[in-house]
């Protein structure tokens, strides 16, 4: 199709979409007013019967622990999904191109204060992820600012160690466990007799950093997957251009 | 007749949906085309996020409030953080496919891509 | 109230476990384990399934995820329903997979070993859609399922036509699943639950524009998935470049899902919406099933590539069980989910086969493979069984759905459903006929060819071993015997009828959730249809047995009487619109959308 | 309060539609980036903290820097190729 239809036809249909989406949302309950009751009956029993302060990953980790758990495996299946389009193919030859020489020199002072923001990024991720059944945050969101860390180091020119530490089995290993561990926190109440996902741990004091169950564990396990996720997306997206070798056609 | 103010983030949520369309659509670069589609998503964030949302509601967190205080949803900011891993994960997908693409027909156009046809 | 079965989350469970087992020792494993460990985890999935299926029989229940039970009438926490029909989907979906991992065994390409995981969670993510009775669970399932099936589309990186297809196929899922999401935002919003059977109460009889336009989101967006035309165009793409196994997989089960999914939408969370409306809701559903019925046949007699033709013809029966959905009762429910069940076995044994025929002949093109599989005899023999089998003829299971669609239609007044399943059915075995015969027999003139099936498939196997191992003939034959077995056995069907009882009706579904168990109530059969419907089957065979024969021997005929070979050349403007360009099927996808939207929400309304 | 919340979301609308109408992908990247942090700033806004530093980390750091990983990696094979091609010329 030309693009000048294509557009054209697009205006008109799309148009239509956009004014009937309008004009159905009219009947909407009116924005600010949320009437639950599903979230108002979380946000008053979570915190009493989950010992978390945080109502959103209590759902996310416990009352709704199972679609979170189905996320994973969305992060997992696309990660393999990446590296199984990118990958080598069995018995293709490379041929060496040169590395892309870092034309950057920095500075010891760039670097220090590098240096230094890496530090506060790693032990910010380690507070966000471990209070995250009490305060905004959790395994997700610990486990994307870690994986920043290598790519920071990636920055500071430091190639080689970017390249170590991501290219390392280790990372996938920990990518999968992660997930898996995740199956197993869910298949162990399965033992003494509890359905799937159960909070089984002992809740603990509400306000601890160990407390809330199994919702600290599970969080721990997304965040070790995601950090590996993220790190293993990048490798693959750059082991080219650092390793300096493309298949031969 | 409700005041315009309270729809304003559907018909906010309609629009993005309808630019990510547009751009897909009249996209020629297969880069952008991704990125169209995460447009396309942050409709879904503004629809939720405004669903749950209420006047006066304080956030979901009971470390510093009294628990029993009027808060504004917690299930939907669930359904979001699911919603953004879903984004992240298929950006990455469809970068990938666009990268091998790229490495076998040489080309990123969607108007060159012709080897499935008919 | 029924105690769940303690196995319900282990169809999902377990296959995702192994999937991070496996993918946890990827690099380490060789082959061969890597391929025994995955088929080993099917078939505990299998196992496990049964047993479910088993306990299901016994009576309907619901499994609570970690313990949350409903409050009231709040729903907290996320359920299985543990009931024939999406149970049983878990056993075939399982199935399905077992024998492709059985077919893909040590020779095709498992990309580095990535694809015996991908797999796994391919199957989870098939089984939890299947039983979940949460709309978020079921976004939550579709997207792990789409995730899965663009990265397995992709597999076949050394040729760019697979990577444009997955791209294809990837964007316009993505977009099906916000459409879903969006949907599930303003029912969120109208309702405040996330349970469907929650949901169906609350809105009751509500027909709004909102409710309306939310069912036609959620509608569109399970139509993509279920390539109803003008959403279809995604699937021919990905399917004639996605592995053998893989394609099984698609054309089997997933694209049948998303018409499982409207079904749940329809009969639980839209039930009542409809009550005044039902014959323009019929009527919107039954034009739109007969449109794609129409165009995957012709298309699909104009394919000339193997994997394309098998592609258009599971739009062109998709669209037929369409059709007994928007019929909307519980017979044809019945009928649809048998129907479902005996394609996805022939179209799964259809499928090998060609794989068979790439992996003996190098090619999967009809003029490559013109006369080359002379000799060939037991590949013959499935693909022409297979043939039969798509035609509905006798005595395959087929038939019995399309009896049991007949009589629904009959009974709602739409005797001409019969004939759109006669057409369905001709059509598309035609095409299978025509294919074998000149392949296998060499009959007639070389045929005549387009740009699509020159789409150079490599071969998926080594090149070295051509010989074919019966772990190869196994799930082929395997898929063509099953629906035949089916159709023998008659107690699964009564049981499957009484399920659906349970399943069409909202009332039978809230009293599951809120307390447990359900009575099913007893459906008779459609016995006295299958005499019509197996006069009807024969005809087909015998219509596409002509038809084929008019393409193929089409130099000594008349020109008037060249009807397959007009067929055969496609028409025009129908096959310009299958461009491969991600744009203009993103364009169809908003026409579909604003058309049926506007249908919905200015027809039904009143 | 409402009305800083309608500017805000007003706001994302125009910058979506820019982001879309942005045809240079690099520069797009840079527009997503932006709009990624107007998105967090809008979560934020109507309390919604975990999702808002989701956002920021997902939406405005890891989606650009993949697209951005993804771009040169087009750009570098294009340039390798060239590169040989000129060689074996």
């Amino acid at each position: 199709m030309r693009e000048a239809v294509r557009t054209r036809l697009f205006f008109i249909f799309g148009g239509i979409f956009f004014l009937l989406f309008c004009y159905a949302a009219v009947d909407l309950p009116p924005w600010g007013s949320y009437r639950g009751p599903y979230g108002d009956v979380i946000a008053r029993v979570g915190v009493y019967e989950r010992h978390a302060t945080d109502a959103v990953n209590a759902v996310n980790y416990d009352y709704r622990a199972f679609d979170t758990l189905g996320e994973e495996f969305i992060l997992f299946a696309a990660v393999l999904g990446v590296m199984m389009l990118l990958r080598r193919e069995e018995g293709a030859s490379t041929h060496d191109v040169g590395r892309v020489v870092d034309k950057l020199h920095l500075s010891t002072t760039v670097r220090a204060i590098a240096m230094l923001a890496i530090l506060v990024t790693v032990v910010f991720g380690f507070y966000i992820g471990l209070h995250g059944q009490l305060t905004p945050g959790g395994g997700f969101q610990a486990g994307v600012i870690l994986a920043s860390v290598p790519f920071l180091l990636y920055v500071c020119e430091n190639t080689e160690s970017f390249r170590r530490i991501t290219s390392h089995s280790a990372v996938e290993v920990m990518e999968a466990l992660g997930a898996g561990s995740y199956a197993l926190i869910g298949l162990s109440p399965l033992i003494i007799g509890a359905p799937f996902l159960t909070n089984f741990l002992p809740l603990g004091k509400t306000g601890d950093v160990f407390s809330s169950g199994t919702i600290a564990l599970i969080s721990a396990c997304i965040g070790l997957e995601v950090t590996a996720a993220f790190l293993l997306v990048g490798y693959t997206y750059l082991e080219e251009i650092i390793t300096g070798e493309i298949p031969e056609e | 007749m409700p005041n315009v103010l309270h729809l304003l983030p559907y018909f906010v949520a309609a629009w993005l949906f309808f630019c990510g369309l547009y751009g897909i659509v009249s996209s020629k670069h297969l880069v952008h085309s991704v990125m169209c589609l995460a447009i396309l998503q942050s409709s879904t964030y503004i629809l939720l996020l405004s669903i749950g949302y209420r006047v006066g509601g304080a956030a979901p967190v009971f470390a510093d409030i009294a628990p029993g205080k009027r808060t504004v949803d917690p299930v939907v900011q669930a359904l979001m953080l699911t919603d953004v891993v879903v984004e992240a994960v298929v950006v990455a997908l469809l970068l990938a496919m666009v990268v091998k693409a790229h490495e076998r027909s040489g080309t990123v156009s969607p108007d060159e891509l012709r080897t499935l046809r008919g | 109230m029924t105690a769940p079965s303690p196995l319900t989350p282990l169809p999902v469970a377990v296959p995702l476990a192994g999937a991070a087992l496996l993918a946890c020792l990827r690099k380490w494993l060789n082959r061969t384990v890597a391929d025994t460990l995955g088929i080993a985890l099917a078939a505990a999935t299998l196992l496990i399934s049964c047993f479910l299926l088993a306990s299901a029989m016994h009576g309907n229940s619901i499994y609570w995820f970690g313990n949350w039970f409903p409050r009231y009438s709040i729903v907290l926490g996320i359920g299985f329903a543990v009931e024939p029909i999406g149970v049983g989907l878990a056993v075939l979906a399982s199935t399905l997979t077992l024998l492709s991992l059985v077919y893909s065994w040590r020779l095709t390409d498992s990309g580095s070993n990535h694809f015996q995981p991908l797999m796994l969670i391919f199957l989870a993510a098939m089984g939890g859609f299947s039983l979940t009775v949460d709309v978020f669970n079921l976004f939550v399932f579709f997207e792990l399922m789409s995730t899965a099936a663009f990265a397995l589309c992709g597999l076949k990186t050394r040729e760019p036509a697979p990577l444009q297809g997955s791209f294809n196929f990837a964007v316009t899922n993505t977009i099906a699943a916000f459409l879903i999401l969006t949907s599930i935002g303003f029912l969120y919003a109208m309702t405040g639950a996330l349970n469907m059977a929650q949901i169906g109460l609350a809105l009751g009889s509500r027909h709004d524009p909102c409710v309306l336009f939310a069912f036609t989101l959620m509608i569109c967006g399970f139509f993509i998935k279920a390539a109803m035309v003008p959403f279809h165009f995604w699937l021919p793409d990905a399917h004639a470049v996605a592995p053998t196994p893989v394609c099984v997989l698609f054309s089997g089960l997933m694209v049948q899902l998303g018409l499982f999914a409207v079904a749940r939408l329809r009969f639980i969370i839209f039930a009542q919406t409809f009550a005044t409306h039902e014959e323009a809701l019929q009527l919107i559903l039954l034009s739109m099933g007969v449109v794609t019925v129409l165009i995957g046949g012709v298309m699909c007699y104009a394919e000339h590539h193997l994997k394309r033709m098998l592609a258009f013809s599971t739009i062109c029966h998709a669209g037929i069980m369409l059709l007994a959905i928007a019929l909307g009762s519980p017979v044809a429910l019945a009928a649809m989910m048998v129907y479902l069940v005996a394609h996805a076995f022939i179209k799964g044994g259809l499928f090998f086969t060609s794989g068979l025929l790439l992996h003996r002949l190098r090619a999967i093109g009809e003029r490559a493979l013109f006369a080359k599989g002379k000799g060939l005899s037991w590949t013959a023999a499935l693909w022409f069984l297979g043939a039969a089998g798509l035609a509905a003829a006798p005595p395959f299971l087929l038939m019995t759905g399309e009896a049991g669609i007949s009589s629904a239609a009959e009974e709602m007044g739409r005797p001409w459903i019969s004939w759109a399943c006669l057409f369905g059915g001709a059509i598309t075995a035609a095409a299978v006929l025509r294919i074998g015969m000149h392949t296998f027999f060499g009959w007639g003139v070389e045929p005549i060819t387009d740009e699509a099936a020159e789409v150079g498939e490599l071969p998926e196997t080594a090149r070295e071993d051509r010989r074919t191992f019966w772990y190869r003939f196994a799930p082929a034959t395997a898929c063509v015997l099953i629906p035949i077995l089916l159709a023998g056995l008659q107690v699964w069907q009564g049981v499957l009828r009484d399920a659906s009882s349970v399943f069409t009706s909202q009332a039978g579904m809230l009293h599951l959730v809120y307390t447990g168990s359900t009575v099913a109530k007893h459906l008779p059969g459609w016995s006295e249809a299958l005499r019509g419907s197996t006069v009807r089957g024969i005809i087909a065979f015998l219509l596409a047995v002509l038809l084929a024969c008019t393409s193929v021997f089409r130099l000594n005929l008349k020109r008037s009487l060249r009807l397959g070979a007009f067929l055969e050349s496609g028409i025009r403007p129908l096959r310009v619109l299958q461009s491969g360009h991600p744009g203009d099927y993103v364009l169809w996808l908003t026409i579909g959308l604003a058309s049926l939207s506007a249908a919905s929400v200015l027809l039904l309304r009143r | 309060m409402m009305w800083v919340g309608a500017g805000l979301f007003l706001l994302v609308a125009v910058t979506g539609f820019g982001v879309v109408r942005t045809r240079d992908v690099t520069s797009q990247v840079i527009a997503l980036s932006f709009y990624g942090m107007l998105m967090a700033l809008v979560f934020f806004f109507f309390q919604a903290p975990d999702v808002a530093l989701s956002q920021i980390t997902v939406g405005a750091i890891a989606l650009p820097l993949m697209v951005m990983l993804a771009i040169s990696r087009l750009k570098y094979r294009t340039a390798a190729q060239r590169n040989r091609g000129e060689r074996d010329a």
